[in-house]
């Protein structure tokens, strides 16, 4: 059957192709801060991983006969009032920086993608009892519900990771909620009950990959926090326990020594700056890149 | 009101002049000529329509005479004559723009549910350009406000002046926007798709209405819709649009009873009409509009058109050239034989 | 409008009754026995005695059932009874009573100067976009957003107390002691706590402003040929506000976070160098009684925002 | 009653008298809550008894202005909403209560073209998957072979070639997201497709170029039955065999298109047909609006009586306490109005 009443010519040709990933690329490196940022990023990595290559100095070996030396030669930054190398704690800090950052964002993420997801979709008692459950939590500032959680749970990096991700996951459910909220109002939504999909079908296969994309860019930014938060609770001495290498407990430790010798707190709290700044940028042009209003409109 | 519906020769003196008007964006990808030398002209208290369809550069022509283009459009040649001054030697913010938007010369915009500011009562948009040109204090121009939302038929209207927009349905909201537009008793309304978002007899309504309110203060309209009926029954010239360019213009009957375009043509035979006897086959133009970035010089409707030549690939878009009929031109190196009638 | 405001108030009472359960279950379903905790709080891990721990059991009715447990502290809650600090052995109650107004002083001026500033930096970027005023606007939200508050302080500290000792390094006076001094102490305190808050405020005004500028409905304001001041004030900023407006309650929260540091920084005695020092005593009965206070205040700032809100979005108030 | 015009000229009606789909008296209530508890404060009445019958392979056109009830009642047909009363007969089986998992073996008969080409059709997926993921779903074919093989000529159908399938939705224009579209709605094999508002949304020249389609389709395929929604009237003229005229979730009048054009009897058709241009300025010369008072009472509290009665020009005191039901005025009209005396036939 077929073809012979189609009279009118097949459309061979749709747009010219452009590629989606190049196009992504871009607009995402139009900013000269976004290259700034991701370069910052990788040697952040590229740090964290070849830490005992870069390190001269044990990060951990307190030598009282050279502390509180001024940068040298053999110690780039000098050293703290144990000894130790200031140089070789900044470098070993990345790792527990990042350490901290990725194991509270794919805890918090992923979790509040599911959770945000489901309230979302289901909606009704299903969005009220969770949503309300993130307006608790919302209801307390970051460092302090990390405090409550810490102050039960004990320092230490695992509990840092678990106290921040409890803090941080409204974040994800309140916009995996509010994303799944308007992809749910989509006429394809629509389409899939339509050809007899099932719900969990529609929602993992249609719903999810519409509305995930602001989480990745909430993702990038959210680690740059984590990690501000987590030098906040090492800088108040309840993070990451000493002699462990943070960079908020080494600011936090130089800060006595702050009249006399400023690097000693400067350059962590520098180190987290930047950090910082570079996950901001690339995350700013991340949601750049992938604005649906930008999309498709060529 | 149907003394508006006739095809007659206009009679009045022409009071807007544009000429060879272009109209940029500058974008990531290059360059979008949405306007690309449009040349056209009103008489006084006649009614011009301007056709095509979305994204031909009817609108953003008419934001162009305005100087109302949003970033990152520019005007970039051209000539607006408008009582002998040429409008776009003034800045868009300048004071002799501001005296005639508005005043002047008004415009009402295609979307009625998001052209109201939600946050402002609609006493107070009334009201202020009511203050500002005619100069009114605050009692007159509530008074005025008053008599122009009963003018284009909003029951009680004295109450509803403190009502905000939310409040009123979206054919409600047009006739705001046209009393807006009438305020002030402008030489000439551009009405950009005006009732498009609207119901079919909501749409009636409305046109009904925006005529008699502009014929009452003696103003010229300017439509611009990508609807061949509404045209067909109000307006008295016709100029049709396709990628930035005015393709052909002429007098009303000499588009729809002897068009030359093939664009033309095919608008006319693609479209189902209500008197139609059911069965026969509409006639669709093949392909889609062309995207507007870097278009080459050629003819732009060449991919699509039913009668393209050699020629039309080779050499450069053609100027407008007469056909038969009075101020009956056409873009075309090979204009359709006369048809019909 | 009042059904709005009193859904908007008991749903702010259902999120505090949460509030509660967190803080309550944050110490009793979370690893750790409260009870080994104050014991050994109390004597710095020496002593922790089988028959101790069930002494202070019995004591902190802990020995009884957990619903019951909640009501009584909530019953306690409910009449200004906080417990009392493992610590320094004093009521809770007693112990906020003097530290909250330090740090509630210099946090609403926090909030004052960066919800002002804030929205006129953002409102200025906005127009003038493109050019320099937004340029150094935007740059220097970004450092005010991913600067940390210690080196923000430290900075300050270095160039403005060591270095040109134009203001004192440490402690706070209340205004009503020493005025001049006071002003002295709480300019780099407001300063540290502020620049966040400023700078996600002044972000969001652009963003608004940028957007509402896009509204169909400015593009009629232009064409009513009015001029661009009477746009910006009368059509563009009340719009524009309206997302503005919930940040002030966001602020509040980033700003009591902030007082953590910057308190123990500057060796402020107030409820944020209360709690750090409290963490590393687990003191938990202070630290409870100060999540419960301090989220208390945001759920009632975040009803009064969302009220305000109201206030200025007409199609709120009609709902 | 007036001799119909043009019926010798208009092709006899298409379908055999086989019925495919009987709707009785179908309301559809949306309830309205409000205050603390979401009380249930009223409804509004989308579909407010709604009652027709369709044979095989015929087209109905369902015209109105927008909250009329058209897209509801479609929206009903494919059980995307659950009726609140009323029966809905397709094929000689009561549709309207079956619960999810009876119906969705149906969904493959019965299926949808939704209005925005944009928004129907999933962004992350691409033009093949879309159009096969009805084959998957209800498991209609075998091998991957024959996937490929049914998938490629629902793609020559609609007219895309078929290495358009591993691209993006983003990547066509709006007529061809359309057409992928149409071959979803086709991939089950469908008896009924309901067709919401299918070209509203395109540009004057690929409406032409769906509308086409949409027929060469029908020619195709005796038993295919359409149930064509839009508010434009010459478009719905153009496709349908008979033309059902809504207002505030009632039909009004249903006949064929060329009595509905020469001899249109409810004074809201005629306001309607009044309403709409015609792209001729000599005939639009001679065309007398009705233009109608005032606006569309809202859904909620709908008049009592006939529900136009707030507008009509002609309304009697009788039209505001009794609800007109459809009479037959003629071969194949049926009028829902107080001034009309049934006869003819």
């Amino acid at each position: 059957m077929s073809e012979v009443f189609v009279m009118d010519a097949p459309e061979t040709v749709a747009a010219p192709r452009v590629s989606e990933w190049k196009r992504f690329l871009k607009i995402l490196f139009q900013r000269k801060l976004v290259v700034f940022g991701v370069f910052v990023l990788l040697c952040l990595v590229l740090v964290a991983i070849f830490a005992p290559l870069i390190a001269q100095y044990d990060p951990y070996k307190n030598d009282m006969a050279h502390s509180l030396q001024s940068p040298s030669s053999q110690h780039w930054l000098g050293t703290d009032n144990l000894g130790r190398d200031v140089f070789s704690r900044l470098v070993y800090g990345a790792r527990t920086a990042l350490e901290v950052g990725f194991g509270t964002v794919a805890f918090a993420a992923i979790l509040g993608v599911i959770l945000g997801l489901l309230a979302g979709f289901l909606g009704g008692w299903t969005n009220a009892i969770i949503m309300r459950a993130m307006d608790t939590l919302m209801a307390f500032p970051m460092i302090v519900l990390a405090l409550l959680l810490v102050a039960v749970l004990g320092a230490g990096i695992q509990n840092v990771i678990i106290a921040l991700g409890v803090a941080t996951v409204p974040g994800y459910t309140r916009l995996m909620c509010g994303t799944t909220l308007s992809v749910r109002e989509n006429e394809y939504i629509l389409a899939q009950r339509a050809i007899g999909a099932k719900s969990l079908r529609t929602m993992v296969r249609h719903v999810l990959p519409n509305a995930i994309q602001p989480v990745i860019v909430l993702v990038t930014t959210m680690l740059g926090n984590v990690i501000l938060a987590e030098a906040s609770l090492s800088f108040l001495g309840i993070g990451i326990k000493p002699p462990g290498a943070a960079w908020g407990s080494m600011a936090s430790a130089g800060f006595r020594d702050l009249g006399t010798h400023p690097l000693l707190s400067f350059a962590p709290a520098l180190a987290i700056m930047l950090v910082v700044f570079a996950f901001n940028m690339v995350g700013d042009g991340l949601r750049d890149a992938l604005d649906p209003k930008l999309r498709g409109k060529l | 009101m149907s003394d508006q519906t006739t095809c007659g020769v206009p009679a009045g003196e022409e009071m807007l002049r544009v000429k060879d008007l272009e109209t940029q964006f500058r974008v990531d990808e290059g360059v979008v000529r949405a306007v690309n030398g449009v040349s056209y002209s009103l008489r006084e208290r006649e009614i011009i329509g301007i056709v095509g369809e979305s994204g031909c550069g009817k609108s953003v022509s008419q934001l162009s005479i305005m100087q109302l283009l949003q970033r990152p459009g520019k005007i970039v040649g051209g000539e607006v004559w408008f009582e002998g001054q040429n409008l776009l030697e003034y800045g868009p913010k300048s004071a002799e723009m501001r005296a005639i938007r508005g005043g002047k010369i008004s415009m009402i915009f295609q979307e009625p549910m998001t052209s109201l500011n939600p946050v402002l009562t609609i006493g107070r948009q009334l009201t202020e350009s009511l203050e500002l040109h005619l100069g009114m204090n605050k009692k007159e121009a509530r008074a005025r406000a008053t008599q122009l939302l009963d003018l284009v038929g909003i029951p009680s209207p004295a109450s509803r002046l403190d009502d905000y927009p939310h409040q009123f349905s979206g054919g409600m909201r047009q006739r705001v926007m046209i009393a807006i537009g009438v305020a002030c008793q402008p030489k000439m309304v551009i009405a950009d798709e005006p009732t498009t978002a609207l119901d079919c007899t909501t749409q009636a309504q409305l046109l009904e209405l925006m005529l008699s309110t502009i014929d009452a203060c003696k103003g010229s309209l300017v439509l611009v819709t990508h609807n061949l009926g509404v045209v067909a029954r109000y307006s008295q010239r016709i100029y049709i649009m396709y990628a930035g360019k005015i393709v052909e213009q002429g007098l009303c009957r000499d588009i729809f009873y002897r068009p030359r375009h093939p664009y033309t043509v095919g608008l006319l035979k693609s479209v189902p009409r209500l008197d139609e006897v059911r069965g026969h086959r509409l006639v669709p133009i093949v392909g889609t509009p062309p995207n507007l970035i870097d278009l080459p010089p050629t003819c732009a409707f060449y991919p699509r058109c039913s009668e393209r030549t050699e020629r039309c690939l080779t050499e450069p878009w053609p100027d407008l050239t007469a056909a038969d009929g009075e101020g009956h031109l056409v873009r075309c190196y090979n204009p359709a034989e006369r048809t019909g009638e | 409008m009042v059904t709005y405001i009193i859904r908007r108030i008991l749903m702010g009472i259902l999120v505090l009754i949460l509030v509660s359960l967190v803080v309550f279950f944050a110490l009793r379903l979370l690893p750790g026995d409260p009870a080994l905790i104050y014991v050994s709080g109390q004597s710095g891990g020496q002593g922790v005695t089988e028959e101790r721990l069930q002494e202070v059991r019995k004591e902190f009715g802990l020995d009884k059932p957990i619903p019951v447990q909640y009501w009584n502290w909530v019953k306690g809650v409910v009449t200004g009874d906080l417990g009392t600090s493992i610590r320094y052995q004093q009521d809770v109650g007693k112990l906020f009573a003097q530290r909250f107004p330090v740090t509630l002083i210099l946090g609403f001026f926090s909030v004052i100067v960066s919800t002002i500033l804030g929205i006129f930096f953002g409102l200025v970027a906005a127009i003038r976009r493109g050019g320099w005023i937004d340029t150094l606007v935007t740059f220097l939200s970004y450092i005010g957003l991913t600067i940390p508050v210690f080196l923000l302080a430290f900075v300050l500290i270095y160039v403005l107390g060591f270095k040109l000792h134009w203001l004192p390094i440490v402690g706070w006076t209340p205004p009503w002691k020493d005025f001049g001094m006071s002003v002295k102490q709480s300019i780099m305190p407001v300063i540290c706590l502020a620049t966040i808050p400023l700078a996600v405020t002044a972000r969001q005004m652009r963003s608004s402003v940028l957007e509402v500028n896009n509204m169909d409905y400015i593009r009629t304001a232009w064409s009513k040929g009015l001029r661009e001041r009477v746009i910006v004030t009368r059509h563009i900023l009340k719009n524009s506000l309206i997302p503005v407006v919930t940040m002030v309650g966001i602020g509040v929260g980033i700003i009591f976070g902030g007082a953590v540091i910057e308190e123990t920084i500057f060796g402020i005695a107030g409820v944020g160098q209360l709690l750090a020092t409290s963490v590393f005593a687990r003191d938990y009965v202070v630290i409870q009684g100060g999540a419960l206070v301090i989220a208390t205040i945001i759920v009632v700032v975040n009803i009064i925002v969302d009220i305000s809100y109201g206030g200025l979005d007409p199609r709120i108030r009609y709902e | 009653m007036t001799s119909l015009p043009n019926v010798a000229q208009a092709p006899a009606a298409t379908g055999s008298d086989e019925t495919i789909l009987e709707v009785q008296d179908l309301k559809m209530y949306f309830p309205i809550t409000r205050g603390l508890l979401k009380r249930r404060v009223g409804d509004i009445k989308a579909v407010d008894g709604v009652s027709f019958k369709l044979r095989k392979g015929e087209t109905l056109g369902l015209v109105g202005e927008s909250g009329c009830g058209k897209t509801t009642v479609g929206r009903c047909l494919c059980r995307l909403y659950k009726p609140t009363a009323g029966q809905i007969w397709f094929n000689g089986k009561e549709i309207s209560s079956l619960p999810e998992k009876e119906f969705r073996p149906l969904r493959s008969d019965i299926s949808i073209i939704f209005q925005d080409p944009y928004g129907s059709l999933d962004p992350r997926q691409t033009a093949g998957s879309i159009v096969g993921e009805p084959l998957r779903i209800h498991k209609l074919v075998k091998s991957k072979a024959e996937y490929n093989e049914r998938l490629e000529s629902l793609f020559a159908k609609v007219g895309l070639a078929s290495n358009l399938m591993p691209r993006y939705p983003h990547e066509f224009s709006g007529g061809q997201r359309q057409r992928i579209g149409i071959a979803r709605a086709l991939a089950g094999d469908p008896s009924l497709i309901i067709c919401d508002e299918p070209v509203s949304a395109l540009d004057v020249s690929i409406q032409a170029q769906i509308i086409n389609l949409l027929m060469d389709l029908r020619e195709g395929q005796s038993e295919l039955t359409y149930i064509f929604i839009a508010h434009d009237l010459s478009v719905v003229k153009h496709i349908s065999d008979r033309i059902a005229v809504m207002y505030l979730g009632r039909i009004l009048e249903i006949t064929t298109p060329e009595e509905l054009y020469a001899n249109p009897i409810h004074p809201y058709t005629r306001a309607l047909l009044s309403a709409v241009c015609v792209p001729d300025p000599d005939i639009e010369a001679s065309r007398a609006r009705i233009v109608l008072e005032g606006e569309v009472p809202s859904p909620v509290n709908p008049p009592a009586g006939c529900s136009f009665h707030t507008r009509c020009p002609d309304a009697m005191p009788a039209c505001r306490t009794t609800v007109p039901t459809l009479k037959q005025v003629g071969n194949d009209h049926e009028v829902a109005c107080l001034a009309v005396t049934p006869g003819g036939g």
